[in-house]
């Protein structure tokens, strides 16, 4: 176990009394609470850290923060394993495993370094340009180079974790918690506004974490934690940290990665691992701060190269120093402050290039003065030298305005370079807002214009870099959001004070030029590995348009969407085509800011929870007996009640013979039910049943069709008056949600005028239908007081009565084609009902049914069901345009007269017997000659099939074109699938007693 | 995510809502006297216009339909009315060819 | 037949007596199943002054007009399900007459009453925790600002529907969930309550 | 390699290999433009609206099936930037109704041979369709399905849970999932393509067949004759043309309102998104109607994952987070093991939507002027196929057998070609 050499002994934001100890890639480290897997590592003197996508170069680490390109790694093990995951944002826990991706062997020796050295043979899309021959031979090519992409691997085992949703509202949500955010915080929440103010790390105050500035005259930190008490104590702001702002939708919608667990180990018991919080606020107030731009440069991929502003967060926030001897390489002032961070810290800065030939603003001059590093105005670096890491840089001076580089070139040794090209302001947030960008020449980057969505920015995320001007902006922001939101900002809310630092301006260097004839690879996108010279490449083949070069070089397409290289690839690609910036535009920032957990974005809906179960009344007693369940949409169906030593068929046949021969009864709760109240209640079913109802007496039932407007077939049902006006209508299973919203639609929206309610009553009662030549005398028995015979309940009848005391409705109208009655009870008596039932048929050998017994006696019936009514099929598909009313209008009816469904060619209802006894296979289709030549013309498929007991034999329902030419006619059902081309003969649908005798008993 | 307003019920996001396409086609009072063409054209044909849309919502909550404006390009919605109602003065139905 | 099938409520199946007995030391959520007797759902045109007139005389409580809202007397609820839609809530005294009784006092004006009384079962949910575990699966503010004791909306609750409604400021809900639903809507609140420590109330005497 | 169609090239640097190293030699300073960006001429034979891969498809094809050059392609923004560079890019033709599955087995079989046709590697990868059943009455359709497509003559099978468990060994085939896999139909032929690759490959071949392709030109008017078209207005002037073909999903409701007539079409947003790239995990497509969602890798390693429709109209190529949430629900339900995997990138499209979820690929009210629309979340699969019936059916002025059903008319007649029977107009 190694010390941590690169840690400084004193200063910085990290335990030194709470060491940790860690592993990398096997190798044991120890780093202190407070730190990052990056900064530990650093402070371990490691920086390899990483391999890149496409080359497998060498890379280290860059930055200090979500914009990190290179330093991913796969955090834990086994099922908690976790890949690509910054090594910059990933906290530092007891205990912590993590390991580099994409290399193989090892780190330090990756065969996939073989790609660099062929690097030349592939430049940005090679891979459109060959790997063609021969045909097909692609998916030969592209295992490799599968195998070559992707970067960490995905856990092999189930997610032990679990995750949570929170939905949150508020009038004000404060995004950073930086000097602006904290400032916009405190102006709203002073108003009395609710206040939300998320921030991305584990503490408050952004990148006042690594800084030395003065605030109201006390340390930046010390006014951070004042102003976090401040918010702390009012009961309308709530603080998240830990928790990454990553999208933002419309109507001021913000989703929130909370990460609740991932500092730990494990998550404790119940403690979800991560929260994603959807935020709908009034206002919106953008504090995301601004991310630094690296230098294109040769070789600036080498490890050593880091940004000037996450050296100094590491000098001075975590204690950790990033080399031993530095070179600064700046166009712009901010990297000046890394200068002082540096020596401050012990690190000698051999000398400082500035781009700039008038050189820095005073602030800054003066700490080069005072500390007497060599300035080199009007310079740049043109490479980094070395092989493992950099151990030296090369500098020439510019001319003609950076276009190119002259002079002696001169090498400083360093094993640190920290470049700063200047800053882009965090705009993903506000551009994900469908907010306009503007590009600043001052700045050199795009910033916020004009919103779309209730929302502003403040501080350095709308380009206002100075400190003073981010706590000034910022309790602007937070103040006239408030205002906005309708509260009223007190006046005692001031900005805090601090010094002005005037500086000078930046100056553009978007790639430093090569020396005449040379070659070398300039990154702009370190993670995907786009050069400089593939953005050329891509502009010389004709991809100019942004979106183009973005998809044909890959730039920007990482993990890190860009952060670092999207600005300076689009600068490039303008310089190339003599365009300015804002001309070439820039590519749109999509949601997520920062990758997202998929299973937080699914929370606690997975598993049983994906989907509600719906459960019958009866399901204790189906379930206390044995039954074998089946789900049909979020029902649990009883499928059959197998007994001991029973096979499915077995059970199913025994099931229907019962019903045939004595009787039986099965759960119908499931059918949908609407209660149809109002003096114009008959007259509303005229208009959406195809056929007659206000001549529907009291007391009995009708069966109906509905269509759709454009006439298929919506659902089918038996609908009985209860009184005068009140009608009870029962839907299938399955529509019993559309026929509902069906109904509603017409009663609000296109006839209003009709005096109609519409009640569902689906779940207020318990249904069971009770079938068979004996049904009548079980029901005789069980009901209490008044005859349940053909006079008071006459087919198609309806009677109110009592069963084991409770109240129940009987309807007499049969599924199966036996004489049999549906017995409706208050859900909560269901069991009780269907029990007393079961002790009446007891004497009849009463059989319990499921949903395939149920399904072979409609078959044999020729009842149709969803397999029939597929949303393609009209009433006279059946032989029910009889059923239809002539003299005035339905929905749909109109729509049968066009002239596919009035005299087009339709399939027609037919019923097929297997000739030879064979299985008739589910989902096939009738044909004339199976061995025809293909395509075999299809004349019609098979809907329903099923063995039946009763005619000892396999039957099917089918829709067959020329339905009547083909009656008594040999087809063939084939199933290529199963390989079966079954002989069937076309007859009636019906199979089982035609005249409906057995039903009127 | 939409942020709709229920005339009754206020403001909730879009998934308590189920959406019933463009307002105001009013089903034909007399369906039989119209043409295949006509008959087509109220069944299928759709201004569905790139810019101001009336449409129609229901509540998931009170599960009453009612009309909103939104514009199909920013989804900014500009109005909430009531079934019966006319839409708000200055909005015109966009995309009608007559 | 075992007695306990004789009259079975939605949530039986889970056993939750048994689960009561179990004390967990200070509970941020308190889950219970509530029985709460008679439910109606009434129709009408609240403009009409005899609708209204009518309404209260049977129920003794004013018709809520304002949205989103309940009035609570006792054992005696109605709350606000639509424009033209209320849902009667009574336990007790002239619960089973309760429809006669309207439809008496409702005759020959527009109405609807329908007796909905097994259709949805009521979970109890209450605790310093409660309204966190609610906002985990409902997009409904629920802050107290904007919805406080009186108050009732509609909403779904993870997969399925719910009519929410609170009952005081500690807070205590009354969550109404259809029957064949109550067994995912009470597993998914236990499941979102774990994290706060839940304890589960006795119902008291079965009806 | 064009020797097949009887027409020379007019200008193509070939790509290959040998290309590739020569190019590397001289520092890659000397590879042509893939295409040219000329001004537009003041008339054309035909002008096609709509630089996706459906309306470079169709230009390629008129150069080169039929002969017609003198064409232009107008493209309001860049090529490819619509749906064709927006979609999950499977392809697959095991379609229900034979008018749709002969539409779409034609266009998998030029798949089979574009890379060699256009010289641009489109990286057609078949490494095979799954769409899931998870219940009942899944099966029975899917079997109805895949019948259907067996004695059409296009490959498809049913596999068990055990074979589909062989080919996706990370799906969540237990019994007890709330989404249990009873079964899945397979086309083997089925994959999925680089789609920026298709748009481009059909831009270089047909630039190279003299094809005029002009990108940020907006058609802001059709100017006709009486009843015939005879140009378009555009944001870089007026353009004459004898005939003009509009192929812009997302778009078409627009432009037919500038011709004078409405479609049976609404347009609504379609999300997809993408994980962050892993190594190679998941070899196939997979597919699952039940619970919307499909899931195939690139070749990045990234998860490309899409969902179904948003109810509303919308042109904003954004739709609601909470479709993103359901789907992903149901993915990580059928693969648990991407729970821990991250969403990197999500967008939007614009999918034009028929009633019978049929595209329109035919005449209009209007002479010369042609419509090639309706695709809803299908186009990507069709892009080579839905060129070659249009090109045709510009070039000859009627349809081509393959899309005689897919009129506009049957919108008026009834003879729908419905593909999603339950699904279909509500009201």
């Amino acid at each position: 176990m190694t010390s941590q050499p690169f840690r400084r002994l004193e200063g910085g934001l990290i335990d030194r009394d709470r060491p940790l100890t860690f592993r990398f890639d096997g190798s044991t480290f120890t780093g202190y609470a407070g730190d990052t897997l990056a900064s530990a590592l650093l402070a371990n003197g490691v920086t390899l850290v990483g391999r890149s996508f496409k080359y497998h170069r060498r890379r280290g680490i860059v930055a200090a923060g979500v914009e990190e390109p290179n330093a991913l790694a796969t955090l834990r093990e086994g099922n908690r394993q976790e890949p690509n995951l910054r090594a910059t944002q990933v906290e530092l826990f007891d205990g912590l495993t993590a390991s580099s991706q994409n290399r193989w062997p090892s780190l330090d020796f990756d065969v996939g370094g073989i790609n660099n050295i062929l690097s030349r043979f592939l430049p940005a899309g090679f891979y459109y340009k060959t790997f063609m021959w021969p045909a097909g031979a692609w998916m030969f090519y592209e295992r490799f180079i599968r195998a070559a992409a992707g970067l960490g691997k995905a856990p092999l085992l189930g997610d032990p974790d679990y995750y949570e949703r929170r939905h949150a509202h508020c009038d004000v949500l404060v995004v950073g918690a930086g000097p602006a955010g904290l400032s916009a915080a405190l102006a709203a929440g002073r108003s009395g506004a609710r206040v939300i103010l998320v921030d991305d790390n584990a503490a408050l105050g952004g990148s006042l974490r690594g800084d030395t500035a003065t605030i109201n005259e006390v340390p930046a930190l010390a006014w951070v934690d004042e102003v976090g008490g401040t918010l702390e104590a009012l009961e309308n702001v709530r603080i998240l940290t830990r928790a990454t702002a990553v999208g933002y939708y419309d109507q001021n919608l913000i989703t929130v990665c909370e990460r609740v667990a991932d500092h730990l180990a494990r998550p404790d018991p119940h403690q979800p691992r991560q929260r994603l919080w959807w935020v709908r606020a009034k206002r919106v107030v953008l504090a995301t701060g601004a991310i630094e731009r690296p230098l294109v440069f040769a070789n600036n991929d080498l490890p050593g190269v880091m940004l000037a502003s996450a050296v100094r967060t590491y000098q001075l926030q975590y204690a950790v120093k990033c080399g031993r001897r530095a070179v600064v390489f700046t166009n712009n002032d901010s990297a000046y402050s890394c200068v002082s961070a540096l020596m401050g810290g012990g690190v000698p800065v051999s000398a400082v290039v500035d781009t700039r030939a008038s050189g820095p603003g005073d602030a800054a001059r003066k700490i080069v003065d005072s500390s007497g590093v060599e300035c080199l105005f009007g310079h740049a670096v043109v490479g980094a030298l070395g092989r493992q890491r950099v151990t030296s840089v090369e500098v020439m001076a510019l001319a003609d305005g950076g276009s190119r580089v002259t002079g002696r070139s001169r090498v400083i040794d360093c094993d640190l370079l920290c470049v700063s090209g200047g800053w882009n302001p965090t705009v993903h947030l506000f551009s994900q807002s469908q907010g306009k960008l503007r590009y600043d020449e001052g700045l050199t980057s795009f910033v916020p214009d004009a919103s779309s969505q209730a929302e502003s920015s403040a501080g350095a995320a709308r380009g206002e870099l100075g400190l003073d001007a981010c706590l000034r902006g910022g309790i602007e922001a937070g103040a006239e959001a408030a205002r906005l939101a309708g509260f009223t900002p007190t006046e005692d809310v001031e900005a805090a004070r601090c010094d002005h630092v005037d500086e000078a301006p930046v100056e553009a260097l978007w790639a430093v030029p090569l020396p005449a004839r040379r070659h070398g690879k300039r990154f702009v996108d370190l993670q995907n590995d786009v050069t400089a010279e593939d953005v050329a490449l891509a502009d010389r083949e004709g991809y100019q348009s942004v979106e183009h070069l973005k998809r044909y070089t890959t730039l920007g397409m990482g993990t890190d969407q860009g952060r670092t290289s999207n600005v300076n690839g689009l600068a490039i690609l303008a310089g190339l085509r003599d365009s300015d910036i804002p001309s070439v535009g820039t590519t749109t920032f999509r949601p997520p800011f920062n990758p997202v957990t998929l299973g937080t974005i699914t929370a606690r809906e997975v598993g049983a929870d994906l989907a509600p179960l719906r459960l019958s009344p009866m399901h204790d007693w189906h379930a206390g007996v044995g039954a074998n369940f089946v789900t049909v949409g979020l029902w649990l169906r009883t499928q059959f009640y197998a007994r001991p030593g029973e096979a499915m068929m077995e059970a199913i046949n025994r099931e229907v013979l019962a019903v045939r021969n004595a009787v039986g009864m099965v759960d119908v709760s499931t059918l949908g039910k609407i209660e149809i109240q109002g003096r114009d209640a008959a007259e509303f079913l005229e208009r959406v049943y195809i056929n007659r109802w206000t001549n529907l007496q009291v007391g009995r039932c009708r069966y109906g069709f509905m269509l759709r407007e454009d006439g298929f077939i919506l659902d089918d049902g038996t609908t009985t008056r209860v009184a005068d006006n009140n009608f009870y209508m029962t839907t299938t299973t399955a529509q019993a949600g559309p026929v509902m919203a069906h109904l509603e639609y017409y009663a609000q929206t296109v006839w209003p005028e009709l005096h109609v309610h519409l009640t569902s009553v689906t779940d207020q009662w318990a249904g069971m239908a009770i079938a068979g030549p004996r049904s009548r005398e079980v029901l005789a028995a069980a009901c209490e007081g008044g005859d349940v015979g053909d006079e008071s309940l006459p087919f198609m009848g309806y009677l109110e009565s009592r069963i084991a005391g409770v109240p129940v409705r009987l309807f007499r109208m049969t599924f199966s084609g036996e004489m049999a009655y549906e017995v409706h009870t208050p859900s909560d008596y269901g069991i009780r009902v269907w029990e007393a039932l079961m002790a009446a048929g007891k004497d009849f050998a009463i059989t319990p049914y499921g949903t395939e017994a149920m399904s072979v006696l409609r078959i044999e019936k020729g009842h149709v069901v969803g397999a029939e009514l597929d949303g393609r099929t009209i009433p006279a598909d059946f032989g029910f345009e009889r059923m239809q009313k002539k003299d005035r209008d339905f929905i749909g009816k109109r729509s049968l007269e066009r002239p596919a469904l009035a005299y087009g060619p339709r399939k027609r209802f037919v019923g097929l017997i297997s000739e030879d006894g064979r299985k008739i296979p589910r989902g096939a289709q009738l044909v004339w000659n199976p061995t025809a030549p293909k395509p075999v013309p299809m004349l019609g498929h098979v809907s329903s099939t099923c063995y039946s007991p009763n005619l000892g034999n396999y039957i099917a329902l089918a829709l067959l074109e020329d339905a009547d030419g083909y009656q008594g006619k040999l087809l063939y059902a084939s199933s290529p699938l199963t390989d079966s081309h079954v002989p069937v003969r076309v007859g009636h649908s019906v199979f089982i007693d035609p005249e409906g005798e057995r039903a009127r008993g | 995510m939409l942020l709709i307003e229920c005339p009754w019920c206020g403001p909730r996001d879009d998934q308590d809502f189920t959406y019933g396409g463009e307002a105001h086609i009013a089903r034909p009072e007399r369906p039989e006297k119209l043409s295949d063409e006509q008959w087509g054209d109220y069944l299928f044909m759709r201004s569905n216009p790139k810019g101001t849309h009336l449409e129609r919502w229901v509540c998931n909550g009170c599960r009453r339909w009612f009309n909103v404006c939104r514009d199909t390009v920013t989804d900014e919605i500009t109005a909430v009315y009531r079934m019966g109602e006319k839409p708000p003065g200055a909005i015109k139905k966009a995309g009608r060819k007559s | 037949m075992p007695e306990k099938y004789q009259w079975q409520s939605a949530l039986a199946t889970l056993g939750l007596e048994a689960r009561a007995l179990a004390p967990v030391a200070e509970p941020g959520v308190t889950l219970s199943e509530r029985r709460v007797g008679t439910q109606l759902v009434i129709r009408g045109d609240a403009a009409e002054a005899e609708f209204a007139a009518g309404v209260s005389s049977v129920l003794g409580l004013d018709l809520p007009t304002e949205p989103k809202t309940a009035h609570r007397k006792g054992d005696r609820t109605l709350l606000w399900l639509g424009p033209d839609e209320w849902l009667a809530v009574v336990a007790g005294e002239g619960e089973d007459r309760l429809a006669v009784s309207l439809a008496e006092a409702l005759v020959d004006l527009h109405h609807a009453i329908a007796d909905v009384s097994h259709s949805r079962a009521v979970i109890g949910l209450e605790g310093p925790r409660a309204r966190e575990v609610l906002m985990k699966g409902t997009n409904v503010d629920l802050h107290p600002r904007v919805f406080a004791e009186g108050s009732c909306v509609q909403a779904h609750l993870g997969r399925c529907h719910m009519l929410l409604h609170q009952l005081d400021a500690a807070p205590r809900y009354d969550i109404y969930v259809h029957r064949s639903f109550a067994v995912y809507a009470w597993s998914w609140l236990s499941d979102a309550s774990r994290e706060y420590g839940l304890s589960i109330a006795s119902s008291g005497a079965v009806r | 390699m064009h020797a097949t169609s009887g027409i020379p090239i007019v200008t193509m640097s070939k790509y290959s290999i040998f290309s590739l190293v020569r190019n590397a030699l001289g520092y890659h300073e000397n590879w042509p433009l893939a295409w040219r960006s000329p001004e537009p001429k003041a008339e054309y034979d035909v002008v096609i609206v709509g630089g996706g891969g459906h309306g470079l498809a169709t230009a390629y094809y008129l150069a080169k099936e039929h002969g017609i050059r003198n064409v232009a392609v107008l493209e309001k923004g860049w090529l490819g930037g619509g749906n064709t560079g927006r979609n999950t890019t499977i392809i697959r033709s095991n379609y229900l109704w034979d008018e749709s599955a002969a539409l779409y087995e034609h266009s998998l079989k030029l798949y089979e041979g574009l890379s060699q046709e256009l010289n641009f590697n489109i990286m057609f990868s078949q490494r095979g369709v799954l769409n899931l059943a998870h219940n009942l009455h899944d099966m029975r359709e899917l079997s109805r399905r895949v019948n259907a497509n067996r004695l059409n003559g296009i490959d498809s099978e049913i596999l068990t849970p055990e074979q589909i468990k062989a080919i996706v060994p990370i799906l969540n085939t237990s019994p007890t999932a709330r989404y249990p896999v009873l079964g899945a139909s397979l086309q083997r032929r089925g994959g999925t393509a680089r789609h920026d690759a298709v748009a481009w490959g059909f831009a270089r071949g047909a630039d190279a067949h003299g094809v005029d392709i002009i990108q940020n030109c907006e058609v802001t008017g059709i100017r006709r004759n009486g009843a015939r078209v005879e140009g378009v207005e555009t944001s870089r002037g007026y353009i004459a043309a004898k005939k003009v073909g509009v192929v812009v999903a997302g778009h078409c409701s627009v432009l037919a309102g500038m011709a004078g007539f409405r479609l049976p079409i609404e347009s609504h947003p379609l999300q997809a998104l993408v994980s962050e790239p892993v190594k190679p995990i998941h070899h196939s497509v997979v597919m699952s109607n039940a619970v919307h969602v499909y899931v195939s890798q690139s070749d990045k390693g990234e998860l490309v994952i899409g969902a179904g429709i948003d109810a509303y109209n919308s042109y904003a190529q954004r739709g609601s987070f909470a479709v993103v949430e359901g789907q992903i629900g149901a993915l990580v339900e059928l693969f648990p093991i991407f729970s821990r995997l991250r969403m990197m990138r999500q967008w939007g499209g614009i999918v034009d939507v028929c009633p019978d979820a049929s595209p329109i690929i035919g005449k209009t009210p209007v002479e010369n002027l042609f419509f090639n629309c309706g695709w809803g979340t299908g186009g990507f699969k069709a892009t080579p196929g839905s060129g070659w019936v249009f090109a045709h059916t510009i070039a000859t002025g009627e349809p081509h057998p393959l899309n005689a059903p897919f009129t506009l008319e049957r919108f008026t007649t009834g003879f729908l070609i419905d593909e999603h029977g339950a699904a279909a107009v509500a009201h």
